[in-house]
C-alpha cells in the first residue's frame, strides 16, 4: 500500500496523502491529473472496483472537493483520490469510461452541485429531483428552509421545542435538575 | 391436291434460283423465300386438310417414274400430312420472325433456311433409308450453317460440336444402311420390313446401328449435351426450329424405323425416353438461364415423347392422340417461348421481371408455361390424361410415376421462372422493344393453342362434355381488361349470378352447398372488390378462372371434367395468389404442393378407370382395383388442397400475403374444394366393398394432428393474416376428421363447420384485410386500439371469432356439441380430446386478433384512420346474418342435411323435435339457448344501466398506471410475442419438422442435379466421349446378351 | 306447474345461490383470519362490500366493450346457473337444464371469460391483457385432463346429460362416480384446481405482480357486478364438479353442504401451495393429470 | 449496447447544446407521425392522449337511500395500497392479529379504481405528491384522505427540506388527520373510527369539495411541480 502511495505521489506530484488506517490512503491530486491517476490506480494496480465517487462543498475555500473511493479487491485495501474544482468553474473530466456505474454518480453530482461532466451520457437527466429550477440544492449557499418557507405555505404556530428539555419537563417535572450531574459521574 | 413432291421441287428451285441470281436484293430474296414456304405450307396443309374431313387417302410419290426398289419413294400420309403442316407452318412463322436477322447475315441465310425445311420435309415423308440419311446430312449441315452465320464463340462452339456430333450419328447410320442393302437388297423402308431383317444373323447389329443413330439424334439423356449447347448459342429464333422441327423430323423418323426391330426395342426406347425425360427435368431444376432453360425442357419432352413412342403398343387406338397432343403443344409452345426469349432478351430467368414492362408478353409466357405444364385447356393436357389412363388399364403404374416426377420436376422450374417473371424486383437498366415481325407468330401460335385445344378436347367423348363456356366468359374478360374496375366488377358478379341461377336446380343437395358456397362466397367476395380504384388489371380473369374451374368440380360428371375443373381451379387461385406484395415464394409452394396433389388425383382416377368403358365420376364409388391405393391417393390429393399436415406448409404464406379480399377467396371459398374432393372419396370409400376402415382411422387422426397443428401455429403468429391462415389450416383439419368420422353425425358435424368455416372466415377475412387496407401492415402489434375508429369492423370480428371458437349462443357451438356427440359415439377419444384441447388454443389466437387490433392502445400514427371500407362491409354483414340466422335456427340446414346423410349413414341420426335436437347420449336447443342468453344479457344490461350514474368517457392513457403515466402507445400495448409464457410450454410443438422435411427433399432434388449436371463440361470431346460409351453400353444393353 | 312458478324458483334458486356465493366467500376469508389468528371481517362484509361499490358514484367508461365486460361475465355466470339442474328430482329446481347438455355447460363458462377478456381489454391497461393471456393459456391446459376425464364420464354412462349422469349416480355414496370411476375423477378433480383460479393457479390476477389482472379497471358498479358473478362462478362450478362426480344434490342444503366441500378443498390445495409461473402451471397439468386422463379413457373403453 | 451508449452520448451532447434546462422529457415533447394514407399527425402527448376534463360535483342521493349507502361506505372502506413515506411502515401491522384492521371492514386493494380511502403516510416530498395527485385523482367518488403524521399537518420535522411540503390540505383535501410522529397502529384505526363517524354524519364529502375548489388546489399543485406532464385531471 505504501509502495502504491509512494509511487503515485512521485509520479503525480501529490500534495498530500493521509494514511487513514493501514489499508486506507487517501491522496489529493490536482484536478488536470485525478483521472489519469484513476485510471494508473485500476489499469496498473488492480484497483478494479470503484467504491463510490461524493462531492463536498468547500464554500469558503471557494472550492468543491470531488472524491473518487477505488478498493483493491486483491490486496483488499482503499484508496481516496480527492481533487479540489474552483467553485466559478464547475466542470470536471468525465470518467463515465472507466466504470459504468460513474454514470450515475455524475449524474447525481450535476444535479446536486451543478458540476458539470461533458461526455457522461445521461447525465442532464433528472436524478432525484423533477423539475428542479432553483440553484443547486447541495451547495451550501442555497437556503432550503427559505425556500420551504417561501414555497410550502408553512403552517401558521408551529414551534420547535429542545427534545431534551422537553421531555424531561413533560415527563419528569419534579425531578431535580441534578440528576444530569449524577449521570455524568 | 397438289402433289406433294411440289414442296421439294419449290424449295430446291427457289433455292438454286436465289444461289445463281446472285445479285437480287435481300428483300427480294427473302420475299421469295417466304413465299415459297407459304406454298409448301399451302400444299401440306391442302393435305392435312384432306385428311381431315377424310377425302382423300395416303399416297405414294414415286420420284423418276419408278417403283421402288428402283427409285426413291416419298409418302404422304395423315400423319405425314399434319408433321409437314406443322414444319411448314412453323417455318414461315419462322421466317418472319427471323426475316430481319437473315437480312443482316445475306441471302445465304434464306437459302440455307429453305434447305433446311426441304431436308424437314423429306425426312418425314421419305420411305427410302439411303434418302433418310442424305437429307438427314442436308438438315444437318443447313443447321450447322445457321448456327454459324451468327456471331460469337459460342455459336462457332456449339456449330462445331453440333457437326461432330452429328457427323459420327450419320457415320452409325450410314454403316447401317450399307450393311442393312447388303442383306436385304433394298433401301425401302417398307421392303425392309417384310424382308425379316431381325431374324437374319447380324441383322440386330444393322438394326442397332440404324436405331441408335435415330435414337442420339433425339438427344438422350445423357449423352445431349452437344444438343443443348445448340439452344443456347444459335439465335432464338432459329433455336425454336430446332427445338420443333428437328425434333420432329427425328421423331418421325424414328417412328418410321421403328418396325424393323423386334418388339423389346420399344421397350429400350420407352426406357431412353424415361430417363431423359427425367433427367432433363432434373437438371433443369439447377438451371438459372432462360435458354438453358428451355434447351433442357426440350430435351425431357423429347424424351416424353420417346417414351410414347416406346409404350404406343399399349395406347391402342389412342396413339396418335396422345403423341400428337403432346407433341404439337410441346411444338407451339415451345416455339414460342424461344421466340419470346428473342424478344425480352434477359438472359437469366431472374431478370424475367422486366417482361411486366409489357402485359401482353406476360400472358404469352403465362399461357406457354401452362401449356408446358400441362394444364387445359391446353392439347398437352388431355393427351396426358388419355396416356396414363391408358397406362393404368394396362398397370403401368411405374411408367406412370416416371411420367408423373417428371412433368412435376418440369413444374418446378417452369413455375418458379414464372414466379420470377409476374413478381421479383424489376430494377434492372436494360429495356425491351416488341418487334411487330417478332410479336405476330408468336401470337399466332398461341391462338393456335388454345384452337387446338379445344379440338383436341373434342377428340374425346368424355372432353367433349366439357364446358367451356366459362372459360370463353374468362376470355371476354381479359379482353375486356382495359375497363374500369366497376364494370368489370359488375359484370363478373352478373356472369356468375347467371350462372348459379341457371344451374343451381339441376344439382342435388350435396353438390347445392357447395355451389352455394363457391359461387354465392364468390360472389360476396367480389363485392369487396368495388373498393378497389383504377383497373386492376388481370384480377378479373384470374379470379373467375378460379371460379370457373370450382364450377366445373361442382358440375363434374365424368373424371376428366373434374380433373379439368381442379386444374383449371388450381391454375386461377395460382395467379390470384401471385399477386400479393410478397407472395412469390409462397405461390410457387402452393403451386407445387397443388400439382403433387393433382397427380396424385390423375394417378388414383386412372387407377379407378382401369377396365371402365364410360369414366363417369360414379367409378370414385367402390373402385376395386387397389382400392387402399386408389383412395389413398385421392385423399392425398385432395388434402394438399385442404393443407392437412405434411401438406399445409404452402398455405400461411399464400394466403397470409395475398390480397385483402382475395385472402377470404382462396380461404373460405378454395379450401372447401378440397373439402369437396375428401367428400366424394369417403363417399365412394362408403359404398366399398372392401374394408376401408384403417385408412378412414388414419384421415382421423391426420385431420386431429392438423388441428393442433394448424391452432398451436396461430398462436404464435405476429401477422394478423397468417394468424387466419393458420387457423384455416387448423379449421380444415376439423372438417376433415368430422368427415373420417364416418357416421351421420360426424358427417353433419363436418358439413356444420364447412358452412360455419366458410361464413366466419370470410368474415374474418374480409375484415381483417380491410383494415390492413386502411392501417398499411399486416402486423397486429402495430395495430391496437381500433374499435375507436373502426367500431362496425370490431363488431365483426367480434362475432367472427365468438363463432370460430364455438362460444354458445353461436353457431360455432352447433359444431362443437356435434362433434362431442359424434366423438363420442365413434369411440375416437384421443383423437378428439386432441381436436378439444386444441379448440382451447383456438382461444389463445382468437383473443391476441382481437385484442391486439381492436383493443388495448391506439396507435398514433392510426389516430385518424376511417371506418373499414362500405364495400367490405356489404359481404361481411351479409354473411354476419347468414351466421346469426345459422345460430338461432339450426334446424333449419340440419335437418335437410340429416335427410342428405341419411343416403349414405341411416344408422344414429340425430332427431329434431321442434328446434329440440337430441342424439343417442346428448341435447340441445340452438333457438332456445339463444333466447335465453338474449334475456338474461339485456336483463343484467338494463339493471347496470339503471343503477350507475352516467359514465364518464376516458381516452386511452386514463389508466392507472402505478402512479405514473404512459408515455407511449407502444409501449403500453401488449401485443408482441403475446404469449411468451405458454411458448416456454409448448415450444417442443412448435419447431418446423413439416418445412424441415420438404426443404430436405427439395435440397437433396437441388443438390442431386447439381451433381449430375457436372457431367455436362461444355467440352466438345467429352461429349463425342458421351455418344461414343452411350453407344457401347446401349450396344451391350440391347443386344450384348445375344451374341 | 306453471311456468311461472317455475321462471319464479329459477329466479329463487339463482338469488340461493348469488347469496350462498357470497357467504362462501366470506366463511373463506373468515377461515383464513382465524388461521392467523386474526378476528377478520365480519360475515355479512361481501355484502356491504357490493353495497358501497353499487353506491360509488362516479362511473368511467374506456369504452362500449369494456361496460359490456361485466354484463357479459354475469350472463356467463347467470347461464352456468340457469343451464344446470340445481336440484337433481326436482321439477321446480331443473332450471334450464333442458336446453342442453353438458358440452353447453363447458362452453358456455367460456362466454363470461371471453366477454371479460374484451373489456378488460379495452381498458388498454397491460396489466389486463397479461392476465389475461396467462388465464387463456392455463385454460387451454386445463382443458386437456377436463375434457378427457368427462369424456370418460360420458362414455361409463352412455350420456352427455348432466340430469343422466346425475340420475346414474343415485342411490348411496357408492354409487358416485369419483368411486365408480377414481381415476376419471382424480382427473377431472385436478383440472378442478386450475379452473377454481385458486394458489397455485392464481396467476390471472396474480396479486403482488400484476395487480388484480384483468379487472384493474373495474370499479363501482362493474366491480359489484363482477364480484357477484364470481360468488355464483364458484358455486356453480364447485356445482359441476359435484354433479359430475359426488351425485349431484337433491335437497338445498345438500348442494350447500358439497359444493362448500368442493370449494374448499381448492381453496386448502391453495393454502399449502405457493403460486406457479405460467409455463409451470401448464406443464403441471400436461403431466400427471393428463396421464390420469389417459389412463381413465383407456380404462373405461378398453 | 455500443448503439445505445451512443444515442445516450448524442443526446447528452444536444442537451448540453441547449441553453435552458427542458422540463419536458423527450417521451412528452409534441411529436409528428406520419399516418399510413400519408398524411402528418401532430400529437401532444400531454394532453392528447387524456380526457382532462374538469371534475365535476357528484352530488350525494336523497335522504334514507345516502345515509344508507353511508353506512355501507363507512363499513367498506377499501385503502390504497400506496405508502408515500416512513409511516407508511406502520399500515401493513394493520392487517396483523393484533390489530386486525379487518374487522372494521378496512381492506387494502392495489389500485386506485377499487379504493376509495388514501393514507398519506407521513412526509410527502414533491416527487411523490406527483403520483399521489394522479393517484387521488383517479380514484372514484366518494373517496377520503387520511393524513398520516405531523409531516402531512405542518411538515413535521421536514419542515425546512426543499423537497418536502408542509401542508397536505393545501395540494388535496383531508378528512382526517392522524397527529404523531410517528402514530402507531392504535392512532390510525382511531382515524378509521373519525372517519367513519364522519362519513356516516354525512361529512365526508370532500371529494366534491376538491371539485369545487378544483383551480385552487391546481394552483397550488402546479406552483410546486414545475414538470407538469399530465393532463390537468387524471380521471
Amino acid at each position: 500500500m505504501k509502495a502504491i502511495v509512494q509511487e503515485i505521489t512521485e509520479k503525480y506530484n501529490l500534495q498530500n496523502a493521509v494514511f487513514q488506517r493501514d489499508n486506507m490512503a487517501f491522496v489529493e491530486v490536482e484536478k488536470k491529473f485525478a483521472i489519469d491517476l484513476v485510471t494508473f490506480l485500476k489499469d496498473y494496480h488492480q484497483f478494479s472496483h470503484f467504491v463510490m465517487m461524493s462531492c463536498v462543498d468547500w464554500i469558503e475555500d471557494g472550492q468543491f472537493q470531488l472524491l473518487y473511493l477505488l478498493h483493491n479487491p486483491a490486496l483488499k485495501v482503499d484508496i481516496g483520490i480527492k481533487t479540489y474544482l474552483n467553485r466559478t468553474e464547475p466542470v470536471m473530466q468525465s470518467a463515465h469510461h472507466l466504470w459504468k456505474q460513474i454514470w450515475t454518480y455524475q449524474r447525481e453530482i450535476k444535479e446536486a452541485f451543478g458540476i458539470d461532466f461533458p461526455g457522461s451520457p445521461n447525465v442532464d437527466e433528472n436524478f432525484v429531483l423533477e423539475g428542479w429550477t432553483e440553484i443547486p440544492h447541495m451547495r451550501r449557499d442555497f437556503d432550503t428552509a427559505a425556500y420551504s418557507e417561501k414555497t410550502y405555505f408553512p403552517r401558521e404556530g408551529r414551534f420547535t421545542h429542545d427534545p431534551a428539555t422537553y421531555m424531561r419537563e413533560k415527563l419528569y417535572p419534579n425531578q431535580p435538575v441534578t440528576a444530569k450531574k449524577n449521570t455524568n459521574e | 391436291m397438289v402433289d406433294p413432291i411440289y414442296i421439294i421441287a419449290a424449295a430446291l428451285g427457289v433455292g438454286f434460283a436465289i444461289g445463281i441470281l446472285g445479285n437480287i436484293g435481300r428483300n427480294f430474296a427473302g420475299g421469295l423465300t417466304l413465299a415459297t414456304i407459304a406454298f409448301m405450307s399451302f400444299v401440306s396443309a391442302q393435305w392435312f386438310a384432306g385428311f381431315y374431313f377424310g377425302n382423300v387417302s395416303s399416297s405414294y410419290i414415286f420420284t423418276a417414274g419408278f417403283q421402288p426398289p428402283l427409285s426413291i419413294n416419298l409418302l404422304m400420309g395423315a400423319e405425314e400430312a399434319f408433321l409437314t403442316f406443322i414444319v411448314n407452318l412453323l417455318g414461315l412463322l419462322g421466317g418472319i420472325y427471323l426475316f430481319v436477322n437473315f437480312k443482316r447475315k445475306g441471302r445465304n441465310a434464306f437459302v440455307i433456311y429453305l434447305v433446311l425445311l426441304m431436308g424437314f420435309n423429306v425426312v418425314i415423308m421419305t420411305r427410302d433409308i439411303f434418302n433418310l440419311f442424305v437429307f438427314l446430312e442436308i438438315t444437318s449441315i443447313a443447321t450447322a450453317g445457321l448456327i454459324l452465320i451468327e456471331k460469337g464463340n459460342r455459336a462457332v462452339g456449339a456449330g462445331f460440336k453440333y457437326l461432330l456430333a452429328t457427323s459420327i450419328i450419320s457415320s452409325m447410320l450410314l454403316i447401317g444402311i450399307i450393311f442393312a442393302y447388303f442383306y436385304t437388297g433394298t433401301l425401302n423402308i417398307d421392303m425392309i420390313i417384310e424382308s425379316n431383317l431381325r431374324y437374319m444373323v447380324g441383322g440386330p447389329i444393322i438394326i442397332f446401328l440404324i436405331l441408335i443413330s435415330a435414337i442420339l439424334e433425339l438427344k438422350p439423356f445423357p449423352a445431349n449435351g452437344w444438343g443443348l449447347d445448340v439452344y443456347e448459342g444459335a439465335h432464338q429464333g432459329f433455336s425454336a426450329i430446332v427445338s420443333a422441327g428437328t425434333a420432329t423430323a427425328s421423331l418421325y423418323m424414328l417412328y418410321k424405323l421403328l418396325p424393323i426391330a423386334s418388339p423389346e426395342w420399344s421397350y429400350y426406347i420407352a426406357l431412353l425416353g424415361a430417363v431423359t425425360f427425367i433427367g432433363a427435368n432434373l437438371l433443369g431444376v439447377k438451371q438459372r438461364f432462360a435458354r438453358r432453360v428451355l434447351a433442357y425442357s426440350s430435351v425431357g419432352q423429347l424424351g416424353l415423347l420417346m417414351l410414347i413412342l416406346g409404350l404406343r403398343g399399349f395406347l391402342g387406338p389412342n396413339v396418335n392422340y396422345v403423341f400428337f397432343g403432346i407433341l404439337i403443344t410441346n411444338i407451339l409452345a415451345k416455339t414460342g417461348f424461344f421466340w419470346l426469349v428473342g424478344i425480352v432478351k434477359a438472359n437469366e430467368i431472374k431478370e424475367w421481371a422486366i417482361i411486366r414492362r409489357k402485359p401482353f408478353l406476360l400472358f404469352l409466357m403465362g399461357v406457354f408455361i401452362f401449356a408446358l405444364v400441362g394444364f387445359p385447356p391446353f392439347p398437352s393436357f388431355f393427351s396426358k390424361w388419355t396416356f396414363v389412363m391408358d397406362l393404368a388399364n394396362h398397370g403401368l403404374f411405374g411408367w406412370i410415376s416416371v411420367i408423373i416426377i417428371g412433368s412435376f420436376l418440369e413444374a418446378v422450374y417452369l413455375m418458379r421462372w414464372f414466379g420470377y417473371a409476374v413478381k421479383s424486383e424489376d430494377d434492372y437498366k436494360f429495356d425491351f422493344k416488341i418487334q411487330i415481325h417478332k410479336i405476330t407468330p408468336i401470337i399466332i401460335l398461341t391462338a393456335l393453342l388454345f384452337v387446338i385445344g379445344y379440338f383436341t378436347a373434342q377428340f374425346t367423348e368424355t372432353g367433349a362434355m366439357i364446358n367451356f363456356i366459362p372459360l370463353l366468359f374468362v376470355a371476354v374478360l381479359y379482353f375486356a381488361d382495359a375497363l374500369p374496375i366497376w364494370v368489370k366488377n359488375t359484370i363478373a358478379i352478373l356472369g356468375m349470378g347467371i350462372y348459379f341461377y341457371f344451374t343451381y336446380p339441376q344439382l342435388d343437395n350435396l353438390r347445392l352447398i357447395f355451389e352455394v358456397i363457391f359461387i354465392i362466397g364468390g360472389i360476396l367476395t367480389l363485392i369487396a372488390g368495388y373498393n378497389y380504384k383504377g383497373k386492376r388489371q388481370g384480377f378479373y380473369p384470374v379470379a373467375l378462372l378460379m371460379f370457373a374451374g370450382l364450377a366445373a368440380i361442382i358440375e363434374a360428371q365424368t373424371t376428366l371434367e373434374f380433373f379439368y375443373g381442379w386444374e383449371l381451379m388450381t391454375a386461377g387461385s395460382y395467379f390470384l395468389i401471385i399477386r400479393g406484395k410478397k407472395s412469390m415464394p409462397h405461390a410457387l409452394s402452393y403451386m407445387l404442393f397443388s400439382l403433387g396433389g393433382a397427380y396424385a388425383l390423375l394417378m388414383a382416377f386412372s387407377i379407378a378407370n382401369i377396365g371402365v368403358v364410360f369414366p363417369s365420376l360414379d367409378i370414385l364409388n367402390n373402385i376395386a382395383n387397389y382400392p387402399v391405393w386408389a383412395y389413398g391417393l385421392l385423399l392425398a390429393g385432395f388434402l394438399t388442397k385442404t393443407a392437412s399436415v405434411g401438406l399445409h406448409i404452402w398455405l400461411p404464406g399464400a394466403h397470409g400475403e395475398a390480397e385483402s379480399d382475395v385472402s377470404p377467396m382462396v380461404s373460405a371459398i378454395l379450401l372447401k374444394a378440397g373439402v369437396f374432393g375428401v367428400l366424394l372419396t369417403l363417399i365412394g370409400m362408403g359404398q366399398s366393398t372392401y374394408d376401408l376402415g384403417t385408412l378412414a382411422y388414419i384421415l382421423g387422426w391426420v385431420g386431429a394432428i392438423t388441428v393442433f397443428v394448424g391452432n398451436l401455429g396461430a398462436v404464435f403468429q405476429e401477422d394478423a393474416k397468417r394468424l387466419l391462415a393458420y387457423s384455416s389450416i387448423g379449421q380444415l383439419g376439423y372438417i376433415v376428421f368430422a368427415f373420417a368420422i364416418m357416421t351421420h353425425l360426424g358427417w353433419l358435424t363436418g358439413f356444420t363447420y364447412t358452412i360455419n368455416h366458410f361464413m366466419y372466415k370470410a368474415v374474418l377475412f374480409l375484415t381483417i384485410g380491410a383494415v390492413v387496407l386502411r392501417v398499411g401492415t399486416h402486423n397486429m402489434y402495430e395495430m391496437g386500439g381500433l374499435i375507436k375508429r373502426m367500431p362496425l369492423a370490431f363488431i365483426a370480428v367480434l362475432i367472427g371469432i365468438i363463432a370460430l371458437s364455438g362460444v354458445p349462443p353461436l353457431s360455432g357451438f352447433t359444431g362443437k356439441w356435434l362433434f362431442y356427440n359424434a366423438v363420442i359415439e365413434k369411440g375416437w377419444y384421443f383423437q378428439g380430446v386432441l381436436v378439444f384441447f386444441s379448440g382451447g388454443l383456438a382461444f389463445l389466437y382468437l383473443y391476441r386478433l382481437i385484442q391486439t387490433v381492436f383493443l388495448g392502445q391506439l396507435k398514433d400514427n392510426l389516430r385518424n384512420v376511417k371506418e373499414i371500407s362500405f364495400w367490405f362491409l356489404i359481404p361481411i354483414y351479409v354473411l354476419i346474418i347468414g351466421l346469426m340466422v345459422f345460430a338461432a335456427m339450426p334446424q333449419l340446414v340440419l335437418q335437410p342435411l340429416g335427410t342428405l346423410i341419411a343416403n349414405y349413414f341411416p344408422n344414429n341420426q340425430l332427431v329434431w323435435e321442434g328446434s329440440y335436437a337430441y342424439t343417442a347420449i346428448g341435447h340441445w336447443t340452438g333457438t332456445g339457448v339463444m333466447i335465453s342468453i338474449m334475456v338474461m344479457f339485456l336483463g343484467t344490461l338494463l339493471l347496470v344501466k339503471l343503477s350507475t350514474r352516467k359514465a364518464h368517457k376516458l381516452k386511452q392513457f386514463d389508466i392507472v398506471f402505478s402512479g405514473e403515466r404512459p408515455h407511449r402507445p407502444e409501449t403500453t400495448h401488449v401485443a408482441h410475442n403475446m404469449y411468451a409464457g405458454f411458448y416456454k410450454a409448448v415450444w417442443p410443438f412448435t419447431l418446423p419438422a413439416v418445412e424441415t422435411f420438404w426443404n430436405w427433399i427439395s435440397d437433396f432434388i437441388h443438390e442431386t442435379a447439381g451433381f449430375v449436371r457436372r457431367i455436362y463440361s461444355g467440352n466438345g470431346q467429352a461429349y463425342m466421349l458421351h455418344i461414343v460409351l452411350f453407344i457401347i453400353i446401349m450396344f451391350f444393353i440391347t443386344i450384348g446378351g445375344t451374341i | 306447474m306453471s311456468i311461472y312458478l317455475k321462471l319464479g324458483a329459477t329466479l329463487l334458486g339463482f338469488l340461493i345461490v348469488l347469496n350462498w356465493g357470497m357467504l362462501m366467500s366470506a366463511i373463506f376469508r373468515k377461515i383464513v383470519a382465524r388461521l392467523a389468528g386474526r378476528h377478520g371481517i365480519p360475515f355479512y362484509q361481501p355484502w356491504i362490500d357490493l353495497l358501497k361499490n353499487i353506491g360509488i358514484r362516479t362511473t368511467l367508461t374506456h369504452g362500449v366493450m369494456f361496460y359490456l365486460g361485466p354484463i357479459f361475465r354475469f350472463t356467463g355466470a347467470l347461464g352456468m346457473f340457469l343451464f344446470m339442474p340445481a336440484l337433481f328430482g326436482s321439477d321446480l329446481w331443473a332450471n334450464f337444464s333442458f336446453q342442453g347438455d353438458i358440452v353447453l355447460i363447458l362452453y358456455f363458462q367460456l362466454f363470461g371469460m371471453l366477454g371479460m377478456a374484451l373489456g378488460a381489454g379495452e381498458g388498454g391497461h397491460p396489466h389486463s391483457t397479461i392476465g389475461i393471456t396467462r388465464g387463456l393459456a392455463q385454460h387451454a391446459a386445463i382443458e386437456l385432463p377436463l375434457t378427457l376425464g368427462i369424456i370418460a364420464l360420458a362414455i361409463q354412462y352412455q350420456t352427455l346429460s348432466l340430469n343422466e349422469i346425475i340420475a346414474a349416480q343415485q342411490g348411496g355414496m357408492a354409487n358416485w362416480s369419483i368411486f365408480t370411476n377414481p381415476v376419471a375423477g382424480a382427473a377431472i378433480l385436478l383440472a378442478a384446481l386450475g379452473a377454481m383460479g385458486h394458489s397455485p393457479f392464481n396467476l390471472v390476477k396474480a396479486p403482488n405482480e400484476i395487480p388484480i389482472g384483468p379487472p384493474t379497471e373495474y370499479h363501482s358498479t362493474y366491480l359489484g357486478v363482477l364480484m357477484s358473478s364470481g360468488a355464483v362462478l364458484h358455486v356453480m362450478e364447485a356445482a359441476l364438479f359435484m354433479n359430475l362426480l359426488f351425485g349431484g344434490a337433491t335437497s338445498w342444503p345438500e348442494f350447500i353442504l358439497k359444493t362448500f366441500l368442493i370449494y374448499f378443498y381448492s381453496v386448502f390445495v391453495g393454502a399449502v401451495f405457493p403460486r406457479f409461473r405460467i409455463e409451470q402451471s401448464v406443464v403441471w397439468f400436461f403431466k400427471i393429470p393428463l396421464a390420469l386422463g389417459i389412463l381413465a379413457i383407456l380404462l373405461i373403453s378398453f | 449496447m455500443n448503439d445505445k451508449i451512443n444515442e445516450m452520448l448524442q443526446r447528452s451532447a444536444q442537451n448540453a447544446n441547449q441553453s435552458e434546462k427542458s422540463f419536458i422529457r423527450p417521451e412528452d415533447e409534441e411529436r409528428e407521425v406520419i399516418a399510413p394514407d400519408g398524411s402528418t399527425i401532430k400529437i401532444n402527448p400531454i394532453y392528447d392522449y387524456f380526457s382532462g376534463k374538469k371534475p365535476q360535483e357528484e352530488k350525494p342521493l336523497n335522504g334514507v337511500v345516502e345515509k344508507f349507502l353511508n353506512w355501507a361506505r363507512a363499513e367498506s372502506i377499501w385503502v390504497l395500497g400506496f405508502g408515500t413515506g416512513c409511516g407508511s411502515i406502520e399500515i401493513p401491522p394493520l392487517m396483523t392479529p393484533r390489530f386486525d384492521a379487518y374487522r372494521f371492514g378496512v381492506q387494502m386493494r392495489a389500485t386506485p379504481r377499487q379504493s376509495n380511502a388514501f393514507i398519506i403516510s407521513g412526509y410527502l416530498s414533491v416527487k411523490t405528491l406527483k403520483r399521489v395527485i394522479r393517484s387521488y385523482e383517479q380514484m372514484p367518488s366518494p373517496k377520503y384522505v387520511l393524513a398520516l403524521g405531523s409531516c402531512t399537518i405542518n411538515g413535521g420535522m421536514y419542515y425546512d427540506s426543499y423537497s418536502t411540503i408542509n401542508r397536505l390540505d393545501k395540494y388535496i383535501p383531508v378528512d382526517v388527520y392522524i397527529a404523531g410522529c410517528m402514530p402507531r397502529p392504535e392512532a390510525l384505526l382511531a382515524g378509521f373510527m373519525k372517519l367513519k363517524e364522519l362519513i356516516k354524519e354525512g361529512k365526508a364529502e370532500k371529494a366534491n369539495e376538491y371539485a369545487r375548489n378544483f383551480d385552487e388546489y391546481k394552483a397550488n399543485q402546479k406552483k410546486i411541480i414545475k414538470d407538469w406532464n399530465m393532463p390537468d385531471y387524471n380521471w
